[in-house]
Parts: C-alpha cells; structure tokens; sequence
C-alpha cells in the first residue's frame, strides 16, 4: 500500500548528508559517545600532562603507597606496586586507542583490496576468495585469535595479529558488495572505454566512491577490537608489563579484587566506557546512514 | 530441506578441514617444545629426545598431519601434554557444565531481550525507548569479565547474598551430592529429587548465567527493536489494526511474530559464541566447563586440548547455525530452504 | 439512482485535518475536507497519488501512525459518535466489524506468517465472540462468499501461497465478514491484473447490494467511479476541490482539474496513466500556498486565483466546487 | 497461539527461577563435619602414576605413596626418619645401600610389601625413564637378599639415602599395580600403601581421598577420616573459603590479605622454608655481563627486600647463595650482597661505565609465573638506576627456556628461573645450573669453571656429611665471587587454616605437602 503520505521527495546527496549529520546531532545517546571519545582522545594524547604521575603511568613503582584506596592524593587508589591507577589508566588509553587503530588498519588493509579485486574480477577469482573469507568466518574469531597469540607468544604486536586475521572477511564481503554494485556505473563504464586499466580503475575510480560504508564499519569495529584485545589482554596474551594496558590492569587486580577492588574496576570500568562511547557513536551513524542496517554479529 | 542440509554438512566438512589445517600449522610454529612439555620439568635431552620419536614429533609435517587426521576419524583427538588423558574425555567431563550456563543464559537473554526490544520498538523515540537502547548498546559493551568481578564484590562481597562461584557448595556437595545422570545439575538434581542440591546449583548459575547474558541481551534487544519497527511499519500491521485487534495483539503476537525469525538468528549466533564467552565467565567463576579447560590448556601451551576444543566450537558453531536456519524455516513459512 | 436528500449519513467526516510533522516541516496531507455517505451508498473519492484521500480514509479509523501523523482537527460522525473522541477500546468495537477497510496491496496486507484461516476467523471470534469452531465455519462460508474456489484449502494457505486476485477476495472476505455498515475501500483493484480488477469489482459491488451496506470507494480511476458510485468526491493537495453526483460531473465538470481528469480517461482499450497529460506536478506539501493550490497547472488560472484560496460553492444541487473562475463568475 | 505461549512459558520460568532463588536461603551453610577435611589447593594433578610424577601432584602423593625413608624436617634430631625400610646402612664407600623393610605393610588393593615389591618399583621407574627417574640414575643392580631385604649397588658413590626419600621417583607401588601402565592410573587409580586411598577425581575440579583403614601406623588418635581437595587457582577465593569455614586448609590467598591472615579470629597461618628459591641468570658470554664487575653490580643493585615483599608479601628471605635456607649444604657464614645503589655504581665505574651502557639488555621470565611478573619491574628500575637500560620480555616457559639452550651469543642477557631440588642433596641444583655444558640446557648463566665441577663432584661422593658441606661451601662461594646469577630470594610458603585444624607439619624437603595423617580439627 503506497500511502498518499507525501514523504517521497528526490533529496541531493549533501541534502542527505545534511540529513544524516541533524540525526546524529539530534541523538543524545551519539552526542554522549561523542563527547567521551573526544575526552579520550585528548587524554590519551596528553597522557605525560593529564596524569597526576606520569612516570608511575609509564611503569614506575613507588613502593611506600602501595594498595591505597582511592583519595584526594590517588583518584583511583594505587595498584600492588604503589603507582597511581588514575595515571595509568590514562596511559592506558594510549595503548588502547593505538592498538585499535591499528588493527583497523590491518583489518582494512587486508579485506579492502582482496573484496576490491573479489568483486571487481568476479569469477573464479571472486569465489576463491570469498570462498576462503567464508570460511575464516566460519571459526569462532576469538578462539581463532587465542590461538594465534598462544603459538605466536604473547605480545601487543601479536595481539593485534590475532585480532586481525579473523576480522578482515568481514571487510572483504563488505567490500565486494558495493564494488559489484558501482562496477556496472557508466563512470566506470567509461573509464574502460578509454583504456584505463583494470588497476587504475579499481584503485582509482571505484575505491574512491567504496569508502564511506567501510568508514562507518570500521568506526563501529573500534569499540569492539577494544574489547576483544582488553580480554587478550586479561588471559596475559597481549600487552605485557610494566606498559599500563587496561585488560592487563583488570587481570592483575583479581588477584586482589575482593578487598582492592579499586585496581580492577576503574581498569575495567575504562575499558566499558570506551567500548560503550564507541558503540553509542557506531550506533547513532549507522542508524542515521541506514536505519535498516542489520547489527552484525561480533563476540568477544 | 534434506538437500539443503546435505549441502551444509559438506561445508562444515570443509570447514573442519580447514580449521584442522589452521590448528595444526599454529600448534607447530609454537615456540617451545611440544615433547619437553610432555615428559615434564627437569628432564634430561635424551629423555625429551625419547618422547619426541614416540610422539612422532620427529617424522616430516605432512605425515604428523596425516596422523593427526588419521585420528580424528577415529575420534581420537588426542591426549594432553600435561595430564596425559584423552581430550575427548577432558572435553565429554567439561561440556555439560557450560552447556548448562549457556542454555540459561540465552534463556535470560531471549525473556530479557525480547520483551525489552518489542516494547522499546513500539515506544519508538521516547524516553522509555532511548533508555532500552542505551541499556542494549551498554550491555554490548561490557567487558564480562569486568561484569563478572563488579558481580562478585556486589553480590558475594558486600551483599553476601550470591555465592562466590562455583556450582555447587562445598558442603552441599559433600552432603547432597547429586548423582551423574546428565551432567547437568539442575536435571540431574531434579530427577533424583535432590531439592538441596538443585536449589544450591540454581543459586550458583544466577551470577554466571547473567553475565554470560548481557552481550545476547543487548543484540537480541537491539535486533527486536530494528525488526519490530520495520514490522509495526508493514501494511498487515494497519489491516490487523483496521479490523480491530487491540494494540498488545498486534505488537506481541502478530508482529513479533514476523520479528521472530530475525531475532532467532541473532539468538542462534549468540548461543553459538556463547561457547567462546564462557572462556572469561568460567575462568572468574571458577565454573568447570570447557571454557576453564581451554583457558587452562592456552597458559599452559597445551595443544592437543587447543586443537581439539578448537574443532568442538567450529562444529558445534556451524551446527548451532543449521539448526538455527531450520528452525525459522519452520517460524517463518515465507522462507523455504534450499531454494538460494 | 439518486439518493433522497432527508435521510440521515451513515458516516460523515466534517472539516477534517491530518497533518504530519516531517523533517522538512509540517506537511498539511488533508487540510480541512469534509464528505460523508448514506445508507447503501457508494462514494467515489478520487485525485492524484499523494492528494490524502488515503490520509483521510485511513483518519476515519484513526489508523494515521501518530508521529509523525496528526488528526489536527475535524469531527468523523458515525451514527451520531464522533470517532475521534471515542476510547481506542470502543474504536476497536467499530473497526471491522461497523465500519471495514480494504487496502491496495493484497500482497502486504495480510500478515504473512499466519494462515489465511487464522487471520479471517480471530477476526470473526473477536467481534463476535465465537468460538473458535464457528469462527473458522464463517471464515469458510465468507471465502465461499467471495468466489473463492476450495475454500478449505484456502483456509490453511499463507498468503505467499496465493495469487493477488485470490488474496484480496480473502481481504474482502476478512473485510465483510462481520457485515459492516461502511466498507472503506482504498484502491482496491489498482495492484491487480486488469481482468482481475472488473472481477473484484463486481464481487464487492455485488456483495456490498448483498449486505446493504455504504462504501467509500478511493481510486484515481475515474473510470472504476463512473461504474460504480452514487456521487463523488474530487480532491486536490489536501483539499476537497469538487463534489457532484456521478452523472453531473461526467456531463459538466466544474473544475478544471477534474476536467483534465476526465479527458485524461482512456478511450477503449488504450490504458495510460493521466498524470502525464496533467502538466506540472503537485506542490509540496509543506509549502504554503496562499492561492489555489493548481493554479500554477490551470490553463485557465488568472492572477486572482494565486491571490486567494476558492471557497466551495454549490453551483447547482448537490454539485460543489472550490474555483472561482466557476463561482465567482 | 505459540508466541503467546512462548511468553507465558518464560513468565512462568521466570517467576519459578526467582521462587526458587528467593527460598534457597544461601549464608549459614551446613558447617562441616568434624572427621571430613576440606582442602582449597591450587595444586592440579599432572599425572596419577607414581614413577612419573614430578609435578604439582606432589602435594598429594605423600598421602597415598609411602618411600623407605623419610627426610626429618630441620631443625629434628635425625636427618632421617623410617618409612616402609625400618633402618637401613650404607656400605663405606658409598656405592652398597641396604634396607631393611618394615613387616605387615598393606597396600591399598589388599597385596603385601615385600622386597621383591620394592625393586620392582624402582626398576619401573628407572624403565619409564619419566619425571623425576634420572634422580635413579646412579642405581646399577637392585638385589633382594631375602623378603624383607633389599640391596641397591650404585655406580658411583652416592647420598642414596637422600635419593630414596625423595618426593619424586622413589615411591614404592604395589605388585598389582607396579605391572600396570601409564594410562591404568592416569584413569584415576593409585596402588599406594600410604594413610589415605584416592576415592574419586574430577581433573581440575576436585579430588576426595577416604583414609586406609588398614594403615601400617594405625588409626590411633584423631584424624581426619575424609579429605576433600577443592582446586581452587584463585586467591582471593580461597581466602573466602577459609574464613567462611567452607574450606580447612588453603594453599594460597593474597599476597595483600596474607599478612594480616594472622589477625583473624577464626584463621590463622603457618609459614616454613620451602626449598624455593628464584635467581636471575646472566648470560656471562655476552656484552655487558661478560664483565664480572658488572655483573657483581647488578648483585648489588637489587632491591631485594621490596622484592620479597610485593612478589611474596614479605615471605621469603634473601638468599645466601644457591642451595635454600634449611636444606642440606646451605651455609649462612657464606657473603651476601646486600641493596646498595653506591656500590653498584661504583662497580660499573670501576669496570669503565661510569655513566651506564648504551644498550638495552633484554631480560625474559616465564609468563606463567606470577612471581617474576610481578619483580620484574623492580628490576628493571633498579638496573636503569646503575645504567643498565633493560627490556622486559615475558615468555613461555618453553620459549624462554628454548632461547636459553640456542646459542649463547644470541641468546638473552638475563633470565629469571624458579629452581627447587628434586631430592634433598644441592648437587642436583649446583651440578644442573652451573656445570660446564658441551650444548646449553639447564646452565642458563652459561658459566664454566672446572674447579667448580670438581668440587661439587668431591663432596656428591663424600659420604660424611660434614665433609660434604664443607666442599659444597667451597662451591658456593665460587658462584658468589664470580657472580654469574643473582640469587634473590628463598621461598617461605605460606599455609593458610582455620585456627581449629591441628597437626599441620611443615616440612620442606616434601615441599608443600600437608601430611593429613597428622591432622585434626579441634
């Protein structure tokens, strides 16, 4: 049934751009996320000028405070080796925030081009490499992740390796999807008529008008590669010490939990702040660009 | 159907092929050892050098491959570095355990979940609505195993009203204890009619089972809601509504539904990666399942047990996946299987 | 044919309003149209897509989804209640079972998980307390009713399952089975295959005989009206712009839109659509028009139409019209 | 309809769900019966086999296996104590043990202890050649003189008596299940003749031991007739089961909490040297640490107490060279570096590096190890302090160890290692660390010194104790002036109980092990 209701109007794109950018602005849960991420960012960036005691956020001990509860002097008390927890979850945030980036870019820097030459070269090519992210897809991504850090030897860099390598199917389909719906376009239609090449018209013609899903995709990722290495981080295959890494913070302080309780939840409870921060912001984007948008499903 | 099913077990064989290659590749580039872990600390290079030739450790890679395939046909996923028993047997002691934690949590998910995403939908864009969303979005982002130590130092800690972990008391245990039928508690203890023990068990799966919920819960809320607004949104939605079906018919039953197969998949995928979530769940709980068995087997290098919990998830995820398919199959009629 | 001028309306809808508050502003979709029909009485409410004569059916049961719609105003008389104050719980008494809607889409209209004998009979038991049995033996009888061959298969059929002909038949089925005074029907045939649609039409105009009962028939095919209805009503952007019996506007339309409408019919066998015949396109909705809202379409317009909105005027009996080059001639 | 249904049913299971949470009262749990012990151990079981076990297992195995003799804890009169041999002798020359077995021994499966029984036990071990069996390797003939009499002829003289007292390798088993194989026991099955019988085993979970009613010392006296292990990793829940009373005994809480564990009116703790001790091993082939001052200089700039107390919450003691306070060989007169920053830096003055190196060492400990996580940044500061810029690089145990047995050049600077002696002579720990070897295994510092191999030799083969201390000190000081590792710190091992649970004998040659047969609630 086609109502009378006069909603269908031909919109520009900088109309639904503009569109888009009011429903973001209008959403209070977005401008939530928003305005944390940005707190985040600024403090993981001046980390060594917002932390009471940035050498104690490096790693330094202080021996003669140690396990003190949260008070004017340590906002967040002090861990088994006296150093602030309020420092180091700031420096924390550092860690985090460069590790999800990079993964992102890991991620992106693998799925994109293979989705790019999937779809663009069809075929065979196309179901060997679907093919093959289908079936990486088919594992379970954090056991896959677990034991690739567990044969690789915990590290941050190895981290991020597992992280990575079962993420970037997800890219790859994503990628593929609209590459196959913009390679039939005159634009690119044309481009071949006057011999450009097939690397030339992938990298310069489609790529370029491909992008902005997989901004949105990989803006609401974040939240959730935080979280996948936080927990890498808890089973001790991530960061390693004295680095001040949140998953390793909330790890150490089980030890002491359930009279210190102050290590593990301010670590932990940055930890969900952040990942809530991104989700919020991934959240009110996707909603915004595309309401009907299916959640994709990723656990950690 | 039954094509259709064919079809995906030969995926999955594909899949386990895979994985098999995956799993042995990794378990070979391990830095450190397998043969010294398996004979033990302090052991002398000849004996290390013994075990090696008796593991085949020394034979070329694609014949310990081919063994190691060899085996799995048989059911034979081979045997602990560390305690020397069988894997199956690790995995056939642990399984029940989680099994139990994950059906109730994806239980709590689904009574939680999908009450919260149909009311949320249906309040679109109030106050009521903006909470549910903020409350799916935050329990998406929860780290568990930071939930499941704030849950301990609340309820255990400062309320003492929630055991500490575990899935049955110590005392209970000793002085109820629940015959091995299923291996589940709460069926083993109810068919015994031991009360003590299944009200005991129940009270250790609350803490667990809960925090094992929230990430379902939030996808699942999050799923009803998209669903049900595109649903409330359909024209069956105003006939039902012009031939005068009051509004709490039409959301909960007529709509949802429709909404349900939609928010069945997501249920599926979340019980399917439950397996994987009760790797952090269990480690803090202390619950004995297979996520404590592989979290151990991963500190401790143990491969074999790796390898093989490896395989159990990848079956039981695609498997977890059929049976989803073929269960809204049957809630939604519109769509028929096989026909791709 | 024509109807005695004392006798009561079964429905009337006065000065009714229904705005929708979009992101681009307030889209006035109906803005103060009133018509209303008698007992046994068939009126035809025709325009372009998009004029609200869905708006205003879809308000008389106040199916409108609120937000982003809003019944800003208006009376809908219904046996002497105004159904816009009435509780949802006495609204929903009314709805399907006195007064009965048929939409355009038979393929979205009916809830596709449920079975066709599902949804007819929790109708039929919900009006009339039936049981479940006796519901699902009305629910058979009104398939019957409606041409619809085996009907007991029918009965355990999904919508997916059937052709478009076959699910609107279910939709009128559904629609009259608790024999309603008033049938509302919004394009009814205009999904459908052109043979399909003369049988469909037939099958309401004969059942609607049949039960007694009023219709308000929607289209924007003046020539399902010219077979079927008693007057008709001719709406433009929101407004009412012509009312007259059935012969009177065939034989001396008033309005130059509804004019265009008629010369716009297909002659014998050539179907096309009128739109393209009509040049200019409808304003928005949300734009304020001081004027008449088709001057800027009219080839008659002349500045004073831009100045000022026309009022209705009865230029003979029965016949209104909002134009002034009609009326203030 | 079935989603109605499906409502109403979750309604319902919800409503019952919280029934049943409302009226299972929790708190005031049963309080345990005075004959049943219940024991919070972090300890899983590697291996039920007896010949093979050499690894946390130990902790039980005392309880169900017997030796033929026992190692007296210090401080006791005797060095030894009877087991299943009531006395035994060595011939002069150390290379001729007899034993003389105590009659009327009953092993669990109803068979008698004969000596034929005891060579059999050994020679398995020897045979499988698993965990702990190289202790053995000295055993060249196993003669039965008669029924109650076994012989052993070494190869060359050894302290044989601390071999058979072992807790690793020189368990006596049963002739039923001396035949068996490895995988007979690993289903959870034991043929000891010691006070308790392994009733049931759930891996990782929990393990019950019922006592053997027809012990050879009787059942005189109160003991415990049930003893519940309860495997428990985690600290702090351990703790709550202690002082909830859910548990008797525990082997672990909280460093933070262990301290004031003693405060408590309802628990207390009990702490004992353990034969534990850690030493960071620097690799004496490579720049800088090729250097002896240098190295002497890390000795020095270790803050040792502050270590002691965040990585053991104060239970420990500095160690006084290689072999442990309280075992045999370890000398107190021996030198002790102490935390002292000047000195350090004046060493590396000394050795030319006044102003520190330029490099960055690189310093590995295995991620398992919750200790040298958690010195490690200790370390790192204090080595930074004298110049010594160090990269922390957690490992695998047998990663690290891997890198170590590669080639010296490459391999890493410093290494932490956690050493305990498998029986209760330091030749094993001096022999195994620091003994020349042809291709690196367990000589981490990869130190070579042939008067050190000598001298240790010389006092494995001195009969006379006194004798053989003094050669063993000898050796010590060696280490200590050449300073190839740095000793930090010897274990003390906390235990942790209810104030009610008696008869808990601490002793350290059997590390860790309680001995339950002693034990009883008050």
């Amino acid at each position: 049934m086609k109502k009378d209701a006069p909603h269908h109007r031909p919109h520009g794109r900088a109309r639904e751009l503009q569109r888009s950018l009011d429903l973001i602005r209008r959403n209070p849960l977005t401008l939530f996320g928003l305005f944390i991420l940005l707190m985040l960012t600024l403090t993981a960036l001046l980390a060594p000028l917002a932390a009471p005691y940035p050498q104690q956020g490096k790693g330094l001990s202080n021996l003669d405070e140690r396990l003190e509860p949260p008070s004017f002097k340590h906002l967040m008390g002090t861990d088994d080796l006296g150093r602030d927890i309020f420092s180091r979850v700031i420096f924390g945030a550092r860690i985090s925030l460069k590790a999800a980036v990079a993964v992102v870019l890991i991620v992106v820097g693998i799925g994109v081009p293979l989705g790019l030459i999937a779809g663009y070269a069809g075929g065979k090519t196309d179901d060997l490499i679907m093919r093959f992210a289908d079936m990486i897809l088919a594992f379970p991504s954090l056991l896959l992740a677990v034991a690739i850090v567990a044969s690789l030897g915990p590290s941050l860099f190895n981290a991020l390796i597992a992280v990575s390598l079962p993420w970037w199917p997800w890219y790859t389909r994503l990628m593929r999807s609209q590459v196959i719906s913009i390679k039939e376009m005159p634009f690119v239609e044309s481009a071949a008529a006057v011999g450009a090449s097939h690397w030339r018209i992938m990298f310069r013609h489609i790529l370029p008008n491909c992008l902005s899903p997989i901004i949105v995709q990989a803006t609401v990722d974040m939240g959730y590669i935080i979280l996948a290495i936080a927990g890498l981080g808890f089973l001790g295959l991530g960061t390693q010490p004295p680095t001040a890494d949140w998953g390793v913070m909330v790890s150490d302080g089980r030890e002491f939990f359930l009279n210190q309780w102050w290590i593990s939840t301010f670590s932990g409870g940055a930890i969900f702040i952040t990942v809530l921060a991104f989700n919020l912001v991934g959240d009110g984007i996707r909603e915004a660009l595309d309401p009907k948008i299916r959640w994709r499903f990723q656990k950690t | 159907m039954l094509r259709f099913v064919i079809r995906r077990f030969i995926w999955l064989g594909f899949v386990l092929l895979g994985l098999c290659v995956i799993t042995f590749v990794l378990s070979r580039v391990v830095p450190g050892d397998p043969a010294a872990l398996y004979v033990g600390p302090r052991a002398r290079p000849e004996q290390v050098e013994k075990v090696r030739a008796e593991l085949g450790f020394d034979k070329p890679l694609y014949i310990q491959f081919a063994y190691y395939l060899r085996d799995i046909t048989r059911g034979d996923l081979g045997e602990s570095l560390r305690t020397h028993r069988p894997v199956v047997t690790g995995i056939l002691d642990h399984l029940p355990a989680s099994l139990e934690l994950m059906i109730s949590a994806i239980l709590i998910a689904l009574a939680a979940g999908v009450p919260i995403g149909v009311i949320s939908a249906k309040n679109e864009n109030t106050a009521l609505d903006h909470f549910s969303r903020f409350f799916a979005v935050a329990s998406t982002s929860l780290p568990s195993f930071w939930l499941a130590m704030i849950f301990q130092i609340i309820f255990f800690r400062l309320l003492g009203i929630l055991p500490i972990g575990g899935r049955l008391d110590t005392v209970v245990a000793l002085m109820h204890p629940i015959e091995k039928i299923t291996g589940f508690y709460l069926i083993d203890a109810l068919l015994t009619g031991n009360w003590t023990a299944f009200k005991d068990a129940a009270w250790h799966l609350i803490l667990p089972s809960i925090t094992l919920a929230a990430y379902s819960t939030g996808l699942i809320v999050r799923m009803t809601r998209s669903t049900m607004l595109e649903v409330l949104r359909e024209d069956y939605i105003t006939t039902a509504r012009s031939v005068g079906i009051s509004e709490n018919e039409i959301v909960f039953v007529q709509a949802l539904r429709n909404a349900l197969a939609p928010t069945l998949t997501t249920a599926g995928l979340c019980f399917a990666y439950m397996l994987i979530g009760t790797f952090y769940i269990e480690i803090i709980f202390f619950w004995p399942g297979i996520g404590k068995y592989i979290t151990n087997a991963i500190l401790q290098n143990d491969y074999p047990i790796i390898m093989g919990v490896a395989l159990l998830m990848a079956v039981f995820y695609v498997l977890v996946n059929l049976i989803v398919d073929v269960l809204i199959a049957v809630v939604d009629p519109r769509i028929r299987l096989g026909k791709e | 044919m024509a109807t005695p001028p004392n006798r009561q309306p079964i429905l009337s809808v006065e000065n009714l309003r229904t705005y929708f508050h979009t992101p681009d502003g307030l889209a006035k979709a109906v803005d103060g149209v009133s018509y209303h029909v008698h007992p046994g009485e068939t009126l035809g409410v025709v325009g372009e897509s998009g004029c609200g004569k869905s708006v205003a059916a879809l308000s008389i049961l106040r199916l409108i989804p609120t937000p982003p719609g809003e019944i800003v105003s208006g009376d809908i008389r219904f046996n002497n209640q105004n159904l816009l104050n009435l509780s949802t719980r006495r609204l929903r008494g009314i709805r399907g079972r006195r007064i009965s809607m048929i939409f355009q889409e038979p393929m979205t209209s009916l809830n596709p998980v449920f079975t066709i004998g599902y949804q007819l009979s929790r109708v039929f038991s919900l009006h009339n307390r039936l049981s479940k049995k006796a519901a699902r033996r009305r629910a058979l009888e009104m398939l019957a009713a409606c041409d619809i061959p085996s009907p007991e298969r029918i009965m355990t059929s999904f919508p997916h399952e059937l052709s478009g002909g076959m699910r609107q038949r279910a939709m009128i089925a559904m629609a009259l089975g608790c024999r309603p005074d008033v049938l509302i029907a919004d394009e009814p045939t205009t999904a459908l295959d052109v043979t399909i649609q003369a049988q469909i039409m037939a099958l309401m105009l004969r059942l609607k005989e049949q039960f007694g009962m009023a219709m308000i028939l929607i289209t924007h095919d003046l020539g399902i009206i010219a077979g079927s209805a008693q007057r008709v009503v001719v709406m433009y952007a929101g407004e009412k712009v012509e009312e007259a019996p059935v012969a009177g506007l065939f034989h001396h339309a008033a309005h130059p839109y509804t004019a265009a409408l008629i010369q716009s019919l297909p002659v014998l066998g050539r179907r096309e659509t009128f739109l393209k015949e009509i040049k200019g396109m409808v304003p928005p909705p949300h734009q304020d028009i001081p004027g008449c809202k088709f001057a800027d379409r009219c080839h008659e317009a002349v500045d004073a139409c831009r100045r000022r909105r026309p009022q209705l005027k009865e230029i003979e009996p029965g016949h209104l019209v909002a134009c002034i080059r009609r009326t203030d001639s | 309809m079935n989603v109605q249904h499906f409502i109403k049913t979750a309604v319902v299971c919800l409503a019952v769900g919280t029934m049943v949470t409302l009226t299972a009262t929790p708190g005031a749990a049963a309080k345990l019966p005075r004959d049943i012990l219940v024991f919070a151990s972090t300890d899983s079981v590697t291996t039920w086999d007896p010949s093979a076990s050499y690894s946390t297992e130990s902790v039980y195995m005392p309880n169900i296996y017997e030796p033929l003799i026992w190692v007296s804890p210090p401080g006791s009169e005797t060095s030894f104590e009877p087991g299943l041999a009531e006395r035994w002798k060595a011939s002069n020359d150390g290379r001729m043990w007899t034993f003389y077995l105590r009659r009327g021994v009953t092993f669990h499966d109803g068979s008698r202890l004969t000596a034929q029984v005891v060579k059999d036990s050994f020679e398995r071990t020897m045979r499988m050649g698993k965990g702990a069996a190289f202790i053995l390797d000295p055993i060249d003939v196993i003669k039965v003189l008669d029924d109650f009499t076994v012989q052993f002829i070494l190869k060359e003289p050894a302290p044989f008596d601390r071999i058979a007292a072992s807790a690793n390798g020189a368990w006596i088993i049963s002739s039923r299940g001396v035949v068996k194989d490895r995988d007979w026991f690993e289903q959870g099955r034991e043929a000891g003749c010691g006070p308790y019988v392994l009733e049931s085993y759930k891996p990782d979970e929990e393990i019950i031991f019922a006592r053997f009613e027809d012990y050879w010392r009787g059942w005189e006296g109160p003991h415990f007739s049930k003893i519940v292990v309860k495997i428990v990793k985690e600290a702090p829940v351990q703790e709550q089961m202690i002082e909830s009373g859910v548990a008797d005994l525990g082997n672990r809480i909280p460093v933070e909490s262990s301290k004031t564990f003693d405060r408590k009116p309802c628990c207390d703790r009990l702490v004992g040297p353990s034969f534990m001790n850690y030493a960071v091993h620097l690799n004496t082939q490579r720049f800088p640490f090729d250097n002896v001052k240098i190295r002497k200089a890390v000795s020095y700039a270790m803050p040792y107490h502050d270590m002691i107390d965040v990585a053991l919450g104060g239970l420990g003691r500095q160690a006084i060279g290689p072999v442990p306070f309280g075992q045999f060989g370890h000398d107190e007169s021996l030198f002790q570096y102490a935390h002292d920053m000047q000195k350090a830096k004046a060493l590396m003055a000394e050795a030319g590096y006044p102003d520190g190196i330029e490099e960055t060492v690189v310093y590995t400990y295995a991620t398992e190890n919750a200790v040298e996580k958690s010195f490690a940044p200790l370390l790192k500061e204090a080595l930074a302090e004298i110049g010594i810029p160090v990269e922390i690089r957690p490992m695998n145990w047998t990663a690290q160890w891997d890198w170590v047995k590669g080639d010296p050049e490459k391999a890493q600077h410093m290494a932490a290692l956690l050493w305990w002696p498998s029986f209760s002579d330091p030749y094993e720990t001096l022999y195994s660390l620091w003994h020349a070897e042809e291709k690196p295994y367990w000589n981490f510092s990869y130190y070579r010194n042939p008067a050190f191999d000598k001298t240790i030799l010389a006092a494995y083969a001195t009969p006379a104790e006194d004798e053989a201390r003094a050669l063993y000190s000898r050796a010590q000081k060696m280490l200590i002036d050449a300073a190839p590792s740095v000793f930090l710190f010897d274990v003390e091992r906390p235990v942790f109980k209810r104030r009610e649970l008696k008869g808990y004998v601490i002793n350290p040659n059997y590390p860790r092990v309680p001995f339950w047969y002693y034990m009883y609630k008050e």
